[in-house]
């Protein structure tokens, strides 16, 4: 789970860090009344969980009132890579001199977080990490120590801060890390922090990406997220409970367990069709939570053709058969042919139950698959 | 023979006393798994399908000479008992529990380092060795005894695989579900090297997906250190990046390793076929024998 | 630096920890005013750092306001083990059933915090340890980690706490250790936890003792510290930052060095004399600290003869010698005989320089005091 | 021969740009102590005594070579400048600093016991092998090269017991100063079997003081495992119990052991005479040798 940057710097700033004087606003007005109280220059910042928002026009530096305004009415209500633009950060521009990168992640080849500061901020770090990876300092964090403090200071050195700005870095790489772990953060980055004219350091960004295993200890958190989330299906399969990731195909698919439904997106992909979603229904999923997944899958206007691939373990066929024939029985007129296949615990009991009037059967996987993409080819032509 | 778990493992069940510790410690009764205890704090005397209940593993471990525990318990506290486990000397720990935050993982690892128990899992289907025993939640009647070695980061894909081996008359040595985490303890390359010092391992069966470099890792180790033929399977070829699909673990970075087609060209390289289906698997290990 | 019952109340109670209701008293008004408040019966305790309080007459029970005002009027004022008692805590009575002991503390040996559980509490626990370990249930906690909510369990069940209460006892012991490690304390405990004819679990009683060389980074903690020394001499010692030790004896011992010091202490004693005290200048000391060193022992009435054994490492002996002339120039006449043996870095400047007219020298540290003592010998008689 | 330290140790000061870490450099080098470096954070590239400084430990080891280092970093680093030379595969760390928390001390002891780096101290007066290199603020001026070991858990009774032993004409193979606090690297054990090790010494002076059970332990030990004879002295016998004198280590407890008639009866079982008096010691290596 991504937080936002406004909610994001507020925790950093709460935590000591220092950020620009900033506000959120959600109308023209909002951004007006905001650049009066912080004055100019300001920068106006779409508040999306989309990457790139600079170069996609989602931000912009305003010096005047006017400047102010036309940023407002062009950010505001645009449509950033399918995300429509609700509410902007208003933050107060900073005059800078160099541009650094500090962030904390969890190695997971190593098992453990690593540290990373870099002198090349400002810019996507990914890249540099590609292009140049000496230029990214490195230190890993023995989870049961923590970050200790000569180790800050060791990997703001190593990548080369001037001494007059290590302590400083370092002092925001600890409080960094503090945060991480306090909050049960998968990533805590600062891209750039801002070395001001002034010789202050400032955090100019911030992202955090929360562990959404570890919610249910965060409930701060927690309740940041359904502010987060901005599709109506992600915002649905979070009701439901899914794990659900919305593609862009024509051929709606269900399965229990992430790698046996990845597969069964690759088989779709392989005999010629293309997957409309990721959709795993969980183990041991009874009747009611099939029905919503078939609810899922409908509600998504691109699909024409489901394939439901069960294999049960602790999850049963005879639950899944009657899943779905209670779900299919409510309609007058099954809206997307759907084939099913069931293999495992209880799936002779799953067939014998299965209403065939409703749904198409196969005995295998590849089959099923197949049978899918060709009922979506029929209906698509 | 097989890897980790045989008719001698002596296991105890931590959360026994709740709904899916209680169902499957039957069903791995049934499948004749030696299941000698329970560990639930405040639970000690009583008794769950006729196995005795402690309230620490340490007397559990104590009392019934257990060598292995299977970890039921909710995310919350699956940190905290995996590390209970590992602080009794166990040989094997396999914590089927999903939905660990990672950082308890990565406490529980570092712990992992400084001790002699090996960890299966976290959020993994468990481990099985035909006709002797089960240690998880996996569906005995799929599997057969033979001489396939088979281990996979994902539950149901493994059953899927299984099914297509048993279905061909191909039996399995012991197959492994090392979880679909971030952090995990037995890695793909802890389970080919048990494998391969298994003499009755033939062949060996691996199903990975996207995301992490364990894959990658484990193709350098086969190139350079296996003569057991492994076949292999990747899932997620069509997963866009960035996306999280169902495993934490089951994530494209989108910074050039962790996607299929990295993991693919490793395995090709160290000389390992990547199946295009999951059938297919069970047709390149028929190959090998 | 050990806090008092009342400090280390408040301290557990903040964290959580059930405390009985209470209120400090340096009165007898006081005293009736918090009976009045927390009712019948009441516990009246002396809040003084002497061990045994309750045997010694410093803990009341009070069932009515007589009760209360007589058990106040022989409490306050009265002499503890050599404190006065200035103030007691009057304390809600608690109906219990039963009494454990829970407690923290360093093992030296092991180089780690060991928790440790006894469902033989509400008596002393050192006699215990003594005479029936196997009832003090013990675990260990790797620092790294800290104690593991399993191992919290584990000790209490180890110890023979009773299901029903094992939660809470557990909970309690995790609590300790969270204060333990936030306070930088050198041990923690509490002897009883008493369980309630009402299930109840609390704190009956509150022990913490603070790592003194920790407090630079606990200012409340040290804030509580002078309150807590109610020795003349202690008090001064700590002003003058003196590892200093009252004893009973007459002859007045400065040195430098904890492991030499208490090797002159031992060598006065073997020559058939009585230390009067352990005072320690440390390392590197100035003319000025010896003159400190030198007002302290003096302030002590029962000192009769004086011993300066110094040998130089980073302590000059020219400097030693500059003290002790300067501070003993002031007296018209020198209070007690001082003798003093100088060795190691710069002992012969020293030599040159002590006005002989002031002290007697010896050369060695035996010489130095037998003399000593012959002199409180010869004073004494 | 000697132990730990030699004409070859090549020294990183920790805190050298401070009053007492300049000053015991220069010292030290008078002695003729390989000081190779110094580390400091946010002073990289200045010298002092002609000591080239560094930011980080790292630093100083990777550019210099050094084996050993010398902690003079006041109580509220110290813990975290040893932290940091125990990742730094040193051999040897000494920690002067005085007054060092005792909980960090207890996770510098984790650590310490995941390295291959002796430490000692914290407290103490550091390591010297006399002609050859002094680690710490010993007076140097006292010590002769010999055949005698010392090991002490306090600074200035060293120093007395020392210049018994010279004005005997008994010179020392080297001179350890373990420190008083409750948690200490290298123990009386570690600097015993050491010496044991080291053909050279042929008798070792062992001071000691009440708190503790360390010399009740070094007692079994050389009992059980050595052949060089030892002579020890305790400090605090007229130390009243549960006072504090001085050293946080110097705590009787009054639970039975800890106290220095403990100390005594467990040495003098294990054959180790104990002397009455500091000069006793210097009588009883000379009866040995």
């Amino acid at each position: 789970m991504r937080l936002h940057e406004y909610q994001a710097k507020d925790i950093f700033g709460e935590a000591g860090i220092p950020v620009p004087e900033s506000q959120l606003a959600d109308s023209v007005e909002g951004v007006l009344d905001a650049v009066s109280t912080i004055g100019y220059p300001a920068a106006i910042k779409a508040q999306v969980h989309v990457g790139g928002r600079g170069k996609a026009g989602g931000i912009k530096i305003a010096t005047s009132e006017e400047e102010a305004r036309d940023a407002a009415e062009s950010i505001l209500g645009m449509d950033l890579k399918g995300y429509t633009v609700d509410r902007v950060l208003v933050e107060q521009g900073v005059d800078f001199v160099d541009e650094y990168y500090v962030g904390v992640t969890m190695d997971r080849g190593a098992g453990e977080p690593v540290a990373m500061v870099s002198t090349k901020g400002g810019v996507d770090i990914e890249a540099v990490a590609e292009d140049d990876p000496e230029a990214i300092a490195r230190e890993h964090i023995d989870p049961a120590f923590g970050l200790q403090p000569y180790q800050a200071r060791k990997v703001v050195y190593d990548a080369g801060v001037p001494a007059e700005y290590a302590r400083d870095v370092s002092s925001i790489l600890s409080a960094l890390y503090e945060l991480y772990e306090a909050n049960d953060a998968s990533d805590i980055e600062i891209n750039p922090v801002m070395i001001t004219g002034d010789d202050d350091v400032i955090a100019a960004d911030a992202v955090m990406n929360i562990d959404e295993d570890a919610l249910f200890r965060q409930p701060d958190l927690a309740d940041m997220e359904e502010d987060a989330s901005q599709n109506d299906l992600e915002r649905k399969a979070g009701e439901y409970g899914f794990d659900y990731v919305r593609l862009s195909g024509n051929t709606g698919i269900i399965g229990n367990g992430a790698g046996l439904v990845m597969a069964t997106l690759d088989l779709v992909d392989y005999y010629g069709g293309t997957p409309a979603n990721f959709l795993d229904v969980g183990g041991g999923a009874k009747a009611d939570r099939i029905g919503n997944a078939l609810d899922m899958v409908f509600a998504d206007e691109n699909v024409e053709s489901v394939v439901f691939n069960i294999f049960g373990g602790i999850t049963r066929g005879d639950e899944v058969a009657k899943g779905i024939n209670e779900a299919l029985e409510d309609f007058e007129e099954i809206p997307k042919p759907v084939v099913v296949r069931l293999a495992g615990t209880n799936a002779e009991e799953g067939m014998e139950i299965l209403n065939t009037d409703l749904v198409q059967v196969e005995a295998t996987l590849e089959d099923a698959v197949q049978r899918a993409v060709a009922n979506a080819e029929e209906v698509a032509q | 023979m097989s890897v980790f778990v045989d008719e001698d493992t002596r296991v105890v069940v931590q959360g026994i006393t709740g709904g899916e510790g209680e169902f499957h410690t039957e069903q791995m009764l049934a499948y004749g798994t030696n299941v000698v205890a329970g560990a639930v704090p405040g639970k000690g005397g009583q008794e769950v399908a006729g196995v005795p209940v402690y309230d620490t593993v340490d007397e559990a471990v104590d009392a019934e000479d257990a060598t292995a525990s299977v970890v039921f318990v909710p995310p919350a506290f699956a940190g905290d008992a995996v590390f209970e486990a590992l602080d009794t000397n166990l040989d094997l720990v396999v914590a089927i529990t999903e939905g660990v935050p990672t950082q308890d993982m990565a406490t529980v690892n570092k712990r992992l380092s400084e001790v002699d128990t090996n960890l299966i899992g976290p959020n993994c289907p468990g481990i099985i060795t035909p006709g002797e025993a089960k240690l998880g939640i996996l569906p005995g009647n799929i599997f057969e005894a033979g001489n396939v070695g088979l281990v996979s980061r994902s539950g149901t894909l493994t059953y899927q695989v299984v099914s297509n081996l048993t279905d061909r008359g191909i039996g399995q040595t012991t197959a492994i579900g090392i979880g679909g985490d971030p952090i995990i303890g037995t890695s793909f390359i802890d389970a080919l090297e048990a494998f391969e010092a298994d003499p009755e391992t033939d062949a060996i069966a691996m199903c990975g997906e996207i995301g992490g470099e364990d894959e990658e890792q484990a193709a350098k180790y086969i190139a350079e250190n296996m003569d057991t033929p492994v076949a292999g399977f990747i899932a997620g070829r069509t997963a866009p990046p960035g996306k999280r699909m169902g495993h934490a673990g089951a994530i494209v970075s989108g910074s050039g390793t962790g996607t299929a087609d990295s993991k693919i060209t490793a395995l090709n390289d160290a000389g390992v076929p990547v199946a295009d289906t999951p059938g297919e698997v069970a047709e390149a290990i028929d190959d090998f024998l």
